[in-house]
């Protein structure tokens, strides 16, 4: 009997046909990936696996058979036996994903209770016991601790031991590293396999990122649209895509180890626009006072592209703000063109992280677009309308956009959408802070290459902002590792890429998750190396 | 299961209470005129008698009060030289000894009065009240610290305009003088023949001079009355009082004192009292309000019940509530302007606002319609019931208002149905038929008090009222119309202006009379000379109705008050 | 992704009206207004008016009460006749209506009006200018209202229009928690990247805040703002039961249940017509108000935080 | 426990600031608030001599910074003060002493505090009861039948007035029925039971006036509690829709529950003057009404620090309390 047995799966809200006609099985113990761009239907099969559609209105067809329960016919206590009992199921988002409210032990002890009728203290123990298992360290003493008080890795794990806590056969992780830096995600795939291999249970993966699932799982399967574009072992799939779909996908994924194509070393270098020296950026104040940024200098030039990487917390973005003048460093200056400077300048614009919140909502996007125009004293209402409907076209948008609204636009659109009105500004230096990481891949690859364009186009620096290193490589000339507020490592970003002095960068780039699952395993043996270093 | 048990007892108690009430019925006070206390069953001692007040008493120093008669609870405690007869209805507005022997023995002039104290009179703590605690509690009252009292004192005495009280002028007043123990002589600036009635009040109280703790007194003034303070919570909020042993029926004619105990209870809302007295339950049905009339609302409920009915006790006060002109503002210095507002008032509509015929009794005289004022019943300028609109338009044409006048009517907004809103609508809507738009200026209470006593500040045109010290012409009438007690830097209650000379005379010639009943006559035929000049429009005097509880007895209402009298009532 | 705005009233429309009680409620708030506006057009056709005292029309020895059945209804007399006066009900009910619902109406724009600027200005000001305006919020907010209503109340003179001083003292005590909500919205706003982005522009700060904050502004004001009006309507009648409300002859509903309270027995229907009154219009403005909010998704704002992909806290 | 002592002592600078300008404030209003107060004391037939006199005593002839300075020196080291008879002492803090009783503001608000905070306490418990509970069954049962009863009670009570309310329950509990006596303050030192019986309809009043928004408020936090991920982790996991909503999403609507609460709480303490004018419970709030009537600035001054004392106090609960609640709030 198959641990999972899917056949021809149809999930509908209202209109929507969020699945269609997906059929698949998992036998026990075995790992399958669900891969595919945001509104491809996965999550949404994740979650009709455990029957969490009733009751929402959504609407399931075709039959569904976990742990040999039919999820479509079972009464409510059944299906709640299964949930947690028989399949667990690892969210994307593990801080929200936790109560807030209560210490994590009691929380996993809670959902044992509720499949066990342990006693309390059974449950407490056996908290305490999972926790230890992924790897928390002193489990009995954090096992009181709320969700607040962890680290994203550690959650994700605690969230982990949730799963773990009844033993189930099948574990669901529905993108479980993808709000984690590369280090952390590295460490919980690398869990998740180590876990695999004990319990011998089985694993649905569901992710959009390629390389998450080539390490992770034995046969992927491609979704599109709610269809299943391509399906097979996942050295086939990833090593030999029939489908143009897989083909484009994989085509688009940045490859942290492929230098920059068209790589031209400018015989002198070109000169700079933009200079910060010694920059200090604090918050806070008394005993909460943190420093962000710790006396980094950069030197930015005419027509290069600076690379900035670094995780979460490493000040990367407090750097982007303060190179813009959005905030004032504590210490330090940013020069200009020679000059120092103080608060915003239209030369210097910004591209934002989040095309969702970088838009008012409430204003066209034509509007938008023309602030800087308007600001500069432009007051000829045509002549406006004629410059921003020009910038439009140039970002690869139409000239009648000019009166849509930012909610009429997909994500890849309305980032085109901010990079024209940081155009509009005639800026010699753009700051792309995160400028694709909300994206899919393979919007992704469109809105870098617009970037690239541009720059050459209009002899632009450009710095470049990301977590992401595969990104990073593919744009930048060179790269500044950050890490806790203060620059590591910086050089040509072939060298740093290719050789990296710094510990630090070694570990990141080994972090990095392969599209080869054979060298995935070399990758892993080789981070639990540099672990015992 | 502590609720059901309690209400089972409430349920319980009222039942009970209801017996007692069909036994009341049957032959409880029926008759609720002049002489309501029957001899139905003859009052007993014992008991408690609960008060239920909407103010508390606040002011409880004998120097501080300025009730008519000395009031109701502070009677209890303090005995005065002279006192109120207590009596129903005409009778009660007599003034009778107390302390004194006599109600005081005039010199030819009566600018010299002499009192003789009854022997064995004790406080409560069984020491002598003599002739000087007389005199202190009277000069005490001078003192700023514990002002409030009425000013005739300190206009009659001599000497005494400056005096600062015995805190900061140890010399004393030297117009009173205590010859012994027993007596004590006043000395007057000019004749004043109702010094009996001045008598009645608080200041005239005996203070034991080492008793005396200035502010604080009010905590716990020492009595020479039937009961004592034993306890006084939150500023007079609660008060209990209870038997004052060292006092003696024998030398005291007019209290009764049958209760054991009086508890009274204040800071409650008006219609909590009355619905309170209506269920009467408890320790409600030994319960009576010092403060608290039977609002027309309520009336209308207890009209239609005759349990109720029988259980409201009604009575006259002199009182008067009416327009007051200021003749020095346009276009009321015009006489005529004056009586054609006279004429065009409707006493129907005013008396509806002021609660109802039950409630109000139309006024054509400023003097209160009681024989002790000199009432002579005159309508100068009658407006029958509804007002004569007529009569108005041809006076106002004549004046020189062919087509109308605008006029503005101030008044309070305090929500008393004296001078208060409703009033003064009903006017602006009877004037309207005349031809005259009234214009309302409703203005908060103390900023009311303030712009009419004012000459500076007083408005052309607006409701006042006017309450007897004593059931007198004079303090009705002087205050108002003697041109000599026109006020230009305080408080001025001539709101007329009004300096005539030969009623200033005549004001003074009745004062010199020490026969009252010969007084009050004059003061009558005053009231209809001045009533000529129309200088206010008189609109109606107030009758008040208070409910009482089912178990009270023997009450007792006089035209000096106006509402039952504490110290004759029995629960028993 | 939805927002209100020039393109969200449309949306707003559409969710506004799949509130069945939401809808019926914005009838009778309709209604509520319309009988306001048309007094006198509805008092003419009944033929009274609502200052005309009818002495005859009631029972002068039984302190007033109307003379008749249901309080002295009639065909001249619609609802009957107040007591004591014998004035027309109907005429100071639909009189009422103007100046409780005017008055709450103003003061909830006097509040708007006040608690905008400062709670904007406090977020967008420097740290001092915060710490003062905030610091003055809170004693705003800890002043007890009714105390300091009466004391202003007794402060202008009286010939200031009453109602609108009404109107202008709640609103003036009364517009601390507006201020605060619109200062932590206002700070929220402040930290998404479109202002940053404007303020990249070059823009000044208070075109900053006219244009991108203001809008965003509209959704959490209106909606506090529709839950204002019936308080500030309960207001007006707690003033007028203190006595310090609007004056005599005019009618308001408050003023009418304070006269009324105590005929609660003799005369119920004078009590009851201004309390179903005032229950009908404050429980159609709140329900009307939950509509609004619902329709506007106070959410929406922050959910426009929430990225689709990776979340990261700006410190920013 | 550092952190938390910073947060003490800004907080507690804060609520000073606070007081120190509501007193300024209110001194000013009542300072230019018609009626001649040495008048009102002195009586309305004093002669313009006595009146002066008593505006002597009273201290009214001095410049308003003067009085406003005495005030602060009062509340720092006491004042003096004559009785006429001997010379007593109003230790620190002394609040002054009333134009119209003579009586130490101090003593008369430690005599009417117990009342209004029996009022509020008691009426809190009702009020949390009430809304807590009715907004907890309307987030379980949304969308059906008892949730628009509910709903449609709790916004009755907010749509009338604590007077028409108060006195209709007077009236028909006590006078028709008789099930309760007519509520007279009786202290809870005195008689437990008494206390509880007789306050019994005057906290329902006051906390079917506010229940309608605890109701509102819990049902709201609920319902956004329920949209959260957390939920749907629960659900996930075969966790009951009772402890779902019992324990989690109940949860979550706590901390606002506790914020608004503390500050109704803090703000009830002066503002249930109607509650307490209608059943004539001697409270802050009756008193303050009075004392404003008669311009009586002391025990105005007096009694609104109090209340703003409360109201400043409430807040700093709330912070507290919703930090304890909510522990990735920090305190600042």
């Amino acid at each position: 009997m198959s641990l999972v047995n899917v056949t021809d799966l149809t999930v509908e809200f209202g209109s929507l046909h969020a699945v269609d006609g997906l059929t698949f099985r998992l036998e026990q113990g075995a790992a399958l990936a669900l891969v595919g761009e945001s509104g491809s239907g996965k999550s949404t099969v994740a979650s009709a696996l455990l029957g969490l559609h009733r009751g929402t209105g959504a609407r399931v067809g075709g039959s569904i058979e976990v742990a040999g329960v039919d999820v479509q016919a079972a009464s409510d206590d059944e299906l709640r036996r299964l949930r947690g009992g028989k399949a667990a199921m690892v969210f994307q988002d593990p801080l929200s994903s936790l109560d807030p409210y209560y210490a994590i032990g009691d929380q996993i002890a809670e959902v044992y209770r509720v499949h066990t009728r342990a006693s309390r203290r059974a449950a407490r123990a056996r908290a305490v016991e999972v926790l230890d298992r992924v790897g928390i360290p002193d489990a009995v003493r954090r096992s009181r601790s709320r969700p607040h008080e962890f680290s994203g890795g550690m959650r994700q794990r605690a969230l982990i031991a949730m799963a773990l806590a009844c033993a189930p056969g099948l574990l669901i992780a529905d993108e479980p590293t993808t709000a984690l830096d590369v280090t952390v995600q590295a460490q919980i795939l690398d869990l998740l396999h180590t876990l695999r291999e004990e319990t011998g249970m089985g694993l649905l993966l569901v992710t959009h990122d390629v390389g998450v699932a080539a390490e992770s799982v034995d046969e992927v399967l491609v979704m599109r649209h709610g269809r299943a574009v391509e399906h097979g072992p996942v050295s086939a799939v990833l090593g030999s895509p029939a489908q143009p779909y897989t083909r484009e996908l994989l085509g688009a994924v940045p490859r942290v180890d492929a230098p920059r194509g068209h790589a031209e070393v400018p015989e002198k270098p070109a000169e700079a626009v933009l200079e910060a020296t010694g920059l200090r950026r604090e918050f806070g104040r008394g005993k909460r006072a943190f420093t962000a940024v710790d006396d980094v200098s950069l030197t930015i030039r005419r027509g290069e592209t600076l690379g900035i990487v670094g995780e979460s917390g490493s000040g990367k973005t407090t750097l982007g703000r303060m190179l813009v003048g959005l905030l004032e460093p504590t210490a330090g200056e940013v020069r200009y063109d020679g000059h120092a400077r103080v608060g915003v300048n239209p030369a210097v614009q910004m591209v934002f992280q989040d095309p969702v919140s970088s838009l008012n909502p409430r204003r066209s996007v034509g509007e938008s677009i023309a602030d800087p125009l308007r600001a500069r004293g432009e007051a000829d209402e045509g002549r406006i309308r004629g410059r921003v409907r020009e910038l439009l076209e140039r970002v690869g948008l139409e000239a009648a956009h000019y009166d849509r609204y930012p909610h009429e636009f997909s994500g890849g659109q309305r980032q085109r959408v901010g990079i024209a009105r940081a155009l509009a500004a005639d800026p010699r230096v753009i700051v792309c802070d995160e400028p694709v990481s909300a994206l899919d891949v393979t919007t992704q690859a469109q809105v870098v290459a617009l970037l690239g364009e541009l720059q050459r186009e209009l002899g632009l620096a450009l710095v470049f902002v990301a977590h992401d290193l595969a990104v990073v490589r593919q744009v930048s000339d060179r790269v500044a590792v950050m890490r806790r507020g203060r620059i590591v490592e910086e050089g040509p970003a072939d060298e740093v890429y290719d050789n990296p002095q710094n510990p630090y960068t070694k570990q990141l780039l080994a972090a990095v998750p392969a599209l080869d699952p054979r060298i995935a395993a070399q990758r892993r043996a080789a981070r639990r190396e540099l672990a015992v270093v | 299961m502590r609720q059901p048990s309690v209400i089972a007892r409430r349920v319980a108690a009222a039942s009970v209470s209801l017996v007692v009430a069909a036994g009341a019925a049957a032959c409880g006070p029926e008759d609720n005129d002049a002489k309501a206390a029957g001899g139905d069953s003859t009052p007993h001692k014992g008991g408690t008698l609960t008060v239920l007040n909407s103010n508390p008493q606040e002011d409880f120093d004998p120097a501080r009060l300025y009730t008519s008669g000395g009031g109701n609870v502070p009677s209890l405690v303090f005995r005065t030289l002279t006192t109120r007869n207590r009596e129903n209805g005409e009778a009660g507005a007599e003034v009778v000894p107390d302390l004194a022997t006599d109600t005081g023995r005039p010199n030819k002039d009566a600018t010299v009065w002499t009192y003789t104290l009854k022997e064995g009179l004790k406080y409560e703590d069984g020491t002598k009240i003599t002739s000087a605690d007389i005199k202190y509690g009277i000069e005490r009252s001078f003192a700023p610290e514990l002002s409030g009292g009425a000013p005739y004192l300190r206009d009659w005495l001599v000497g005494a305009a400056d005096y600062q009280g015995p805190y900061k002028d140890k010399k004393g007043l030297s117009a009173i003088e205590t010859p012994d123990e027993r007596t004590i002589v006043f000395h007057l600036n000019k004749p004043e023949g109702e010094f009996p009635y001045l008598a009645t009040q608080t200041q005239f109280t005996p203070v034991p001079k080492s008793k005396d703790t200035g502010t604080k007194y009010e905590e716990h003034p020492v009595s020479s009355g039937p009961y004592k303070v034993v306890s006084n919570e939150n500023d007079g909020e609660r008060l209990v009082l209870e038997r004052n042993t060292y006092w003696s029926a024998s030398t005291d004619a007019e209290r009764k004192a049958y209760p054991d105990k009086v508890d009274v209870r204040s800071g409650l809302d008006s219609s909590v009292i009355n619905q309170r007295l209506s269920s009467s339950q408890g320790a409600d049905a030994a319960a009576v309000t010092t403060d608290t009339n039977l609002g027309p609302a309520e009336l209308a409920k207890v009209t239609g019940d005759k349990d109720l009915a029988a259980r409201v006790g009604t009575g006259h006060f002199g009182y008067t509530n009416y327009i007051a002109f200021n003749p020095t503002i346009k276009p009321f210095d015009n006489a005529k302007v004056r009586q054609a507002i006279s004429y065009a008032i409707d006493r129907s509509s005013v008396i509806n606002a002021a609660g109802g015929s039950a409630l109000a009794e139309p006024a054509t005289t400023f003097l209160p319609n009681q024989k002790s004022f000199g009432y002579e019943p005159y309508d100068l300028f009658p407006a029958g019931k509804a007002g004569n609109a007529a009569k108005a338009k041809e006076l106002l044409a004549q004046a020189g208002y062919k087509n109308g006048l605008t006029v503005t009517l101030t008044h309070s907004n305090a929500k008393d149905f004296e001078t208060s809103p409703e009033i003064a609508t009903a006017i602006q809507d009877a004037l309207k038929k005349a031809g005259i738009t009234v214009k309302l200026q409703g203005l908060e209470e103390n900023d009311y008090s303030d712009k009419i006593h004012n000459v500076k500040t007083e408005p052309g045109f607006f409701l006042a009222h006017w309450g007897a010290d004593w059931p007198s012409g004079g303090p009705f009438l002087a205050p108002i119309f003697d041109g000599r007690q026109i006020v230009k830097d305080g408080a001025n209650f001539n709101t007329g202006l009004l300096d005539d000379k030969s009623v200033n005379a005549e004001i003074d010639a009745i004062n010199k009379l020490t026969d009252l009943d010969a007084a009050a006559e004059r003061w009558g035929a005053l009231d209809k000379k001045i009533g000529e000049q129309a200088l206010t429009v008189p609109l109606f005097h107030p009758v008040y109705k208070r409910l009482y509880g089912k178990d009270i007895k023997n009450v007792v209402i006089s035209d000096w008050t106006g509402v039952l009298d504490i110290s004759q009532v029995a629960v028993k | 992704m939805s927002a209100p705005g020039a393109s969200g009233a449309r949306q707003f429309w559409r969710r506004l009206r799949t509130q069945r009680a939401a809808l019926v409620a914005a009838v009778v708030v309709a209604l509520l207004v319309l009988v306001a506006l048309a007094a006198p057009l509805l008092t003419a056709i009944e033929g009274q008016d609502p200052t005309t005292y009818h002495p005859s029309l009631v029972d002068s020895a039984r302190g007033g009460v109307p003379i008749g059945s249901f309080g002295g209804v009639s065909a001249d007399h619609w609802l009957g006749v107040e007591p004591q006066t014998g004035r027309d009900l109907f005429a100071r009910l639909v009189y009422g209506a103007r100046v409780s619902l005017g008055v709450a109406l103003a003061a909830t724009v006097v509040q708007v009006a006040i608690g905008v600027v400062v709670g904007v200005a406090a977020a967008l000001g420097s740290r001092w200018v915060d710490q003062l305006l905030s610091r003055f919020t809170d004693v705003i907010v800890a002043m007890p209202l009714m105390i300091m209503a009466l004391a202003l109340l007794a402060i202008v003179p009286s010939s200031f229009p009453r109602p609108v001083l009404v109107a202008l003292v709640i609103g003036l005590i009364a517009w601390g928690s507006i201020a605060k909500i619109v200062r932590a919205q206002t700070l929220t706003l402040k930290g998404l990247d479109y202002v940053a982005a404007a303020r990249l522009s070059g823009w000044r700060t208070w075109r900053i805040a006219v244009r991108e904050l203001l809008p965003g502004l509209a959704a959490p004001v209106i909606t506090y703002a529709a839950l204002l009006i019936p308080q500030n309507i309960t207001v007006e009648a707690a003033l007028s039961f203190l006595g310090v409300g609007v004056k005599p002859p005019t009618p308001s509903w408050g003023q009418m249940l304070t006269a009324a309270d105590v005929w609660y027995q003799a005369a119920p229907q004078y009590l009851l017509l201004p309390a179903g009154a005032l229950f009908v219009t404050v429980l159609a403005l709140t329900v009307l108000g939950d509509g609004v909010r619902t329709a506007l998704d106070p959410r929406a704002a922050s959910r426009l935080r929430v990225g689709t992909g990776r979340k990261r806290e700006a410190k920013a | 426990m550092s952190g938390f002592g910073g947060f003490a002592l800004r907080r507690t600078v804060g609520a000073v600031v606070t007081l120190f300008a509501i007193s300024v404030i209110v001194y000013v209003v009542f300072y230019v608030t018609p009626g001649n107060v040495a008048q009102i004391t002195c009586g309305p037939r004093c002669s313009p001599a006595q009146v002066q006199q008593v505006a002597e005593q009273l201290h009214l002839n001095d410049p308003l910074y003067t009085q406003y300075w005495h005030f602060l020196q009062g509340l720092v080291v006491g004042q003096d003060y004559s009785t006429g008879t001997s010379v007593e002492h109003c230790s620190a803090p002394c609040l002054g002493l009333s134009y119209q009783s003579d009586q130490q503001v101090t003593a008369l608000i430690l005599a009417k505090l117990p009342v209004s905070l029996s009022l509020v306490f008691g009426a809190m418990v009702l009020w949390l009861i009430l809304g807590v509970g009715t907004g907890v069954l309307s987030a379980w049962r949304r969308g059906r039948l008892t949730e628009r009863l509910l709903t449609g009670v709790t916004l009755a009570g907010v749509a009338t007035p604590v007077f028409v309310i108060g006195l209709v329950l007077m009236i028909v509990v006590c006078g028709q029925f008789q099930l309760l006596p007519f509520p007279q303050y009786v202290a809870f030192t005195d008689d437990p039971e008494q206390w509880a019986w007789n306050l019994l309809l005057p906290w329902l009043s006051l906390a079917l006036i506010e229940a309608a928004a605890f109701a509102r408020l819990t049902r709201a936090a609920m319902l956004e509690t329920l949209a959260e991920d957390h939920i749907r982790t629960f659900r996930a996991y075969g966790v009951g829709e009772r402890s779902v909503i019992g324990r989690h999403a109940l949860r979550g609507a706590l901390a606002p529950v506790i914020a608004l609460n503390a500050n109704n709480f803090g703000s009830a303490v002066g503002g249930a003057v109607l509650t307490e004018t209608l059943f004539g419970l001697p409270g802050i709030g009756q008193e303050l009404v009075h004392a404003v009537n008669v311009v009586d600035l002391p025990v105005v001054v007096g009694m609104v620090l109090v209340i703003g004392f409360f109201v400043v106090v409430a807040n700093v609960v709330a912070d507290v309390l919703y930090a304890v609640a909510d522990r990735r709030v920090v305190l600042a």
